[in-house]
């Protein structure tokens, strides 16, 4: 049964369209099974012709209780359940749970272990982005650069399922550390992969981020900007894209990454507005670049050294006490709260994934838009709905 | 309409651009790999398929007991002194690959292989009886070599 | 030995009976649809006659034209799915009447009129010679007519753009 | 062709007289001209689906980086017919809620307008189907005729994407119909014909300085432009990226045709190579010398005047060549958003053409 749509009709936000001819309103269901939605997102959209007068995602399709289930599980079955949220950026969620759990017990974690979960994490990134980017393209209507990026991208899964096991769910930071120490070679390789994608960033831009009309498409396109993004309590890539100089890898540094030297990207960047879907396609672009160098800079400065701190044992249980801890994920600011009562499970894991927070905006922002930016606005904010509806 | 024509310009400069990039592609290798004749290089840890050796089991239902979705099944019995095997049963609908069960197993019987390639054509053919030496998909993964799962959390 | 006639009547049948389907479809979009089919009919009619020029410009300007802007407008409407309503159906008698009266007006002064019947020349095309007189002879004609339209066309566009805040 | 086919039309004509023991009149005739025009189509469907189709799934996987078909037949060249059976074998949906009359007659419609245009188009010297002399005219016509087919099929489908589809459809075709036209007048002023054979012999001699486009060298200040507005204004009515948006994946689905499964969306899918190509064939003969080569040769007094194989090459190469270009920019622009097709019709493309259309009066003036 179809949920009951409520769409605002207020039309003091809706677009200056000269309303000469007496048309009638549509009502679009955009997905859940829409190849712009990326998964199960619906999107319903009230539209006239192709002009959006309003819209309201429908979440929940994923639905899996993801939290609910960590909480009746052991800390050590629950953390696979974490990589299955955002399943782009999986090493960044478990980063995320590690870091929490282990703010509130007090546990150290050797420099080898944070120095391999960063670049771990910074690999992920890149593919994620890599993966976003790719999507916007195709979105877009540009196949071919989809498909480069993706190119990239396997080579950066084959060395995460080299030092991993996983091809995408990883399963690879524990508290207390990593699993495994990187295999031989394995650092070599990471760094010859940077200089690859590197290489092919320029490919990218050229065939797409610089096409006119891709520029054309995007630029001053579906803005969010300042003042929205905070409202919505949007981050990540929107927030930078937008002009905030906020990224929690430089503002609150956790698991070593005050070691590394690298710049936070702010929009607006060459076109367009601060804000609009070119900027925050562009901002991934120049992250990807940062991340890089922050993986060259960690795979040369690799400490010796456990990976784990061995205190932490498959029955281990965490002492009473509560924590949060943000990380930046791909998406944005992804945050867990943790209470433990001492007992074998978490007393309570509440996780604020980024997507969830980023898809609001698509309530209001979407007014006004056409239909093609509408899916400009969807793309470039770039949801996973894993972590949408958790 | 200078900006006309430097808007053309560039629709046309981008455009000759971007062929640039795509065209020369048409001479170069394909990345593909051809699957099922290539197969592709899989590292040491993958966490495939299980590789689970039933001589050295000792049922102790550990694997069974960490595991986060409950997909692996055991039944035994008691001969002697030592406990046989009737069931080794791992539901490949629900399990993880987390390899969290490799950990606990006190004779490292249990361990992930690289096997990716799980298809079947019913729900059926997708639960694999390991203690079943009939079953052609049981034995033929214990043919590749097993890679133990180094943890530190072992122990 | 020729397929002429063959042709004709075939084509004349599909023109007919798209003509009436127009007519007497009760949806609107199957009456545009009908008229498409009588138009190409049309259109088929003069190019089995010979005059090529006629034919293609019956396509474009009919098929492409006035059948495009009906099946838009008629797109753009919402009535689309509907029939037609009670009362264009008791209006339904004058039509008949109207078209009856019409038909026969056409068919008296058509037999009045003194039409050859026989076998023309249909060899040569038509397109140069039409070429000539609209741009040789005719071309003030010519010239006012498209002025005039695109006279149409403006008011149009002006009438239509009512109120631009 | 034609030459070619009348005397096989009529030994089928006086064949089936025979056959039936009646003397041959003209509906024997009429029913050998049918199947002479069956055969012929076959002729053209089968390269056109086949190889059409095949090239472009090539083209598109060697530009990604990958190999594209290569499993059915050697290269993968039987894959299309494997997709071919693959989509007769599929159960033909029509859902009930859509114009099943309408629903049905939408891909013929389609098929018919992409298809006829093959028969305007001068192959070699003497190889034409139909030598007319409103040929661009009824190159235009025969576009306006396939669009119809669209708005039926995005209409009956009684789906909301397809909807747009449709009328995002309309309104590009309708639009671009005027660049192309006016840009296809330009060789026609210039050759003073409409005909596309006559347009043809008038770029016979002189070899590449004989083609419309670079015509003694200083037509080319207004055949380049009107030959970019022809092919970019043919892009869009044949509804290839980036003007792909009456079928747009990412925001339509898949337009007019979402709603369509089976041999139906097959109905679909070959118009739009077969358009591709006699757009390419239209184009080459407008602006590229049609079956003339760039040496002089097939020219007259040439080495290979009226050598129909010499002309078949060249027009064959020039076709393919402006096709496959067409394929190479599908898979490197992103698509375009409907109002900025607009605005590319009405604010650049036609003030274009109509410049161009003045500079080629004033030249043929000269």
């Amino acid at each position: 049964m179809t949920p009951d749509i409520k769409i605002d009709h207020d039309e003091r936000a809706a677009p200056a369209i000269p309303r000469d001819v007496q048309t009638e309103e549509m009502i679009f269901n955009l997905g859940p099974q829409h190849p712009a939605t990326h998964g199960v997102l619906r999107v319903v959209v009230r539209t006239d012709g192709e002009i959006v007068l309003g819209c309201q995602p429908l979440i929940g399709n994923l639905h899996r209780c993801a939290e609910k289930i960590i909480e009746s599980l052991s800390y050590v079955q629950g953390l696979p359940y974490v990589d299955r949220m955002d399943y782009l950026g999986s090493l960044n969620n478990e980063l995320g749970i590690a870091l929490v759990v282990e703010k509130a017990a007090g546990i150290e974690v050797p420099k080898r272990g944070q120095y391999l979960r960063v670049i771990t994490c910074e690999i992920n990134r890149v593919i994620s982005h890599l993966f976003s980017a790719g999507q916007f393209g195709l979105d877009m209507g540009a196949f071919t650069p989809f498909l480069y990026m993706f190119r990239e991208r396997e080579e950066g899964i084959l060395l995460l399922n080299e030092i991993t096991g996983g091809r995408l769910l990883y399963h690879y930071i524990r508290y207390g550390g990593v699993t495994r120490d990187a295999p031989e070679g394995w650092l070599g390789r990471v760094v010859k992969w940077c200089d690859v994608v590197d290489g092919h960033l320029d490919e990218y831009n050229n065939l797409l981020t610089y096409n006119r009309i891709f520029l054309n498409r995007t630029c001053g396109v579906a803005l969010l900007q300042k003042d929205v993004c905070l409202k919505y309590a949007a981050t990540g890539p929107i927030l930078r894209g937008a002009g905030i100089k906020r990224d929690l890898r430089k503002d609150m540094p956790y698991s070593s990454y005050e070691d590394f030297d690298f710049e936070i990207p702010v929009g607006p960047f060459e076109h367009g507005v601060a804000g609009d879907s070119w900027n925050r396609h562009r901002q991934r672009l120049y992250e990807i670049e940062e991340s890089l160098k922050i993986i060259r800079q960690a795979c040369a400065n690799l400490p010796d050294g456990d990976v784990g701190n061995r205190k932490v044992t498959r029955a281990w249980k965490a002492p009473p006490g509560e924590a949060y801890v943000a990380t930046e994920a791909p998406r944005g600011e992804l945050s867990f709260y943790f209470i433990s009562d001492g007992g074998r499970k978490p007393y309570r894991m509440k996780a604020r994934g980024p997507s969830f927070n980023n898809i609001a905006v698509l309530e209001t922002e979407a007014r006004g838009l056409m239909l093609a930016d509408l899916i400009a606005l969807i793309g470039s904010v770039d949801i996973t709905l894993g972590e949408v509806d958790r | 309409m200078k900006n006309w024509f430097a808007r053309i310009w560039h629709g046309l400069k981008t455009t000759l651009i971007g062929l640039s990039i795509t065209v020369p592609y048409l001479f170069r290798k394909p990345y593909t790999l051809q699957y099922p004749e290539e197969v592709p290089d899989i590292p040491e840890t993958e966490r495939g398929l299980h590789n689970f050796e039933i001589d050295k089991c000792i049922a102790c239902y550990q694997c069974a007991k960490i595991c986060p979705v409950d997909c692996i099944a055991i039944e035994d019995e008691i001969k002697g002194k030592n406990a046989v095997l009737l069931k080794f049963e791992i539901d490949y609908t629900k399990c993880l690959f987390c390899a969290l069960c490799c950990e606990p197993c006190p004779t490292e019987c249990i361990l992930m292989g690289p096997t990716f390639d799980l298809v079947g054509y019913t729900r059926d053919e997708v639960i694999i009886d390991y203690a079943d030496r009939e079953n052609p998909r049981t034995w033929s993964a214990g043919e590749q070599i097993p890679y133990p799962i180094a943890s530190f959390a072992r122990k | 030995m020729s397929p002429e006639p063959l042709l004709f009547w075939i084509f004349a049948s599909v023109c007919v009976v798209g003509g009436l389907m127009a007519v007497l479809l009760p949806r609107i979009v199957h009456a545009v649809f009908s008229l498409f089919l009588c138009f190409c009919g049309v259109a088929a009619i003069y190019a089995v006659a010979g005059a090529d020029f006629l034919a293609v410009a019956q396509l474009v300007i009919y098929v492409g034209g006035v059948i495009i802007l009906f099946s838009f407008g008629i797109l753009l409407t919402g009535r689309t799915a509907t029939s037609l309503g009670p009362k264009e159906v008791r209006n339904r008698p004058f039509g008949v009447a109207l078209g009856a009266a019409l038909f026969l007006g056409l068919m008296s002064a058509i037999s009045a009129g003194g039409f050859k019947v026989g076998t023309a020349d249909v060899g040569e095309p038509t397109t140069e010679s039409i070429g000539k007189l609209l741009l040789g002879d005719y071309i003030i004609a010519f010239e006012f007519a498209s002025v005039l339209l695109l006279v149409a066309l403006v008011g149009a566009a002006f009438l239509v753009r009512r109120t631009q805040t | 062709m034609i030459a070619a086919a009348q005397p096989v039309s009529t030994a089928i004509a006086d064949f089936l007289a025979e056959l039936v023991g009646m003397p041959p009149n003209w509906f024997f005739s009429a029913i050998a001209m049918l199947l002479v025009a069956t055969g012929v189509l076959m002729l053209v469907v089968t390269p056109v689906g086949l190889g059409g189709v095949y090239i472009e799934r090539k083209f598109a996987g060697r530009m990604q980086n990958r190999r594209g078909p290569n499993r059915v037949g050697p290269y993968g060249l039987l894959q299309t017919l494997a997709d071919g059976v693959k989509l007769l074998a599929k159960e033909d949906i029509i859902a009930p809620s859509t114009d099943a009359p309408l629903f049905r007659l939408a891909p013929y419609v389609v098929f018919i307008g992409a298809f006829t245009g093959f028969v305007v188009l001068p192959y070699a010297p003497g190889i034409v189907a139909g030598p007319l002399d409103v040929g661009v005219l009824l190159f235009l016509a025969l576009i306006a005729f396939e669009t119809i087919g669209i708005v039926m099929a995005g209409w009956s489908s009684n789906n909301k994407w397809s909807l747009l589809g449709g009328m995002r459809e309309v309104a590009q075709v309708v639009s671009y119909e005027l660049p192309l036209g006016i840009a296809a007048m330009c060789p026609v002023i210039a050759a003073g014909t409409m005909s596309l054979n006559g347009i043809t012999d008038y770029q016979g001699g002189g070899g590449i300085f004989g083609w419309l486009i670079l015509r003694n060298g200083y037509w080319a200040v207004v055949m380049v432009p009107a030959f970019l507005i022809f092919y970019v204004s043919g892009l869009a009515a044949a509804k290839r990226a980036p003007f792909d948006l009456p079928e747009a994946e990412s925001e339509l689905v898949a337009g007019f045709h979402t709603e369509y499964s089976g041999m139906r969306f097959g109905m679909f899918f070959l118009p739009e190579y077969a358009l591709m190509l006699s757009i390419s064939g239209v184009t080459s003969v407008l602006f590229l010398g049609g079956y003339h080569d760039p040496f002089g040769l097939s020219g007259p007094g040439g080495t290979f005047h009226d050598v129909w194989w010499w002309g078949l090459l060249w027009f064959f190469l020039k076709t393919t060549f402006l096709f496959l270009s067409q394929i190479c920019l599908r898979w490197t622009l992103p698509r375009m958003r409907i109002d900025q097709v607009m605005y590319l019709c009405y604010k650049v493309l036609l003030p274009a053409s109509l410049a161009c259309l003045v500079g080629t009066a004033a030249l043929r003036l000269l």
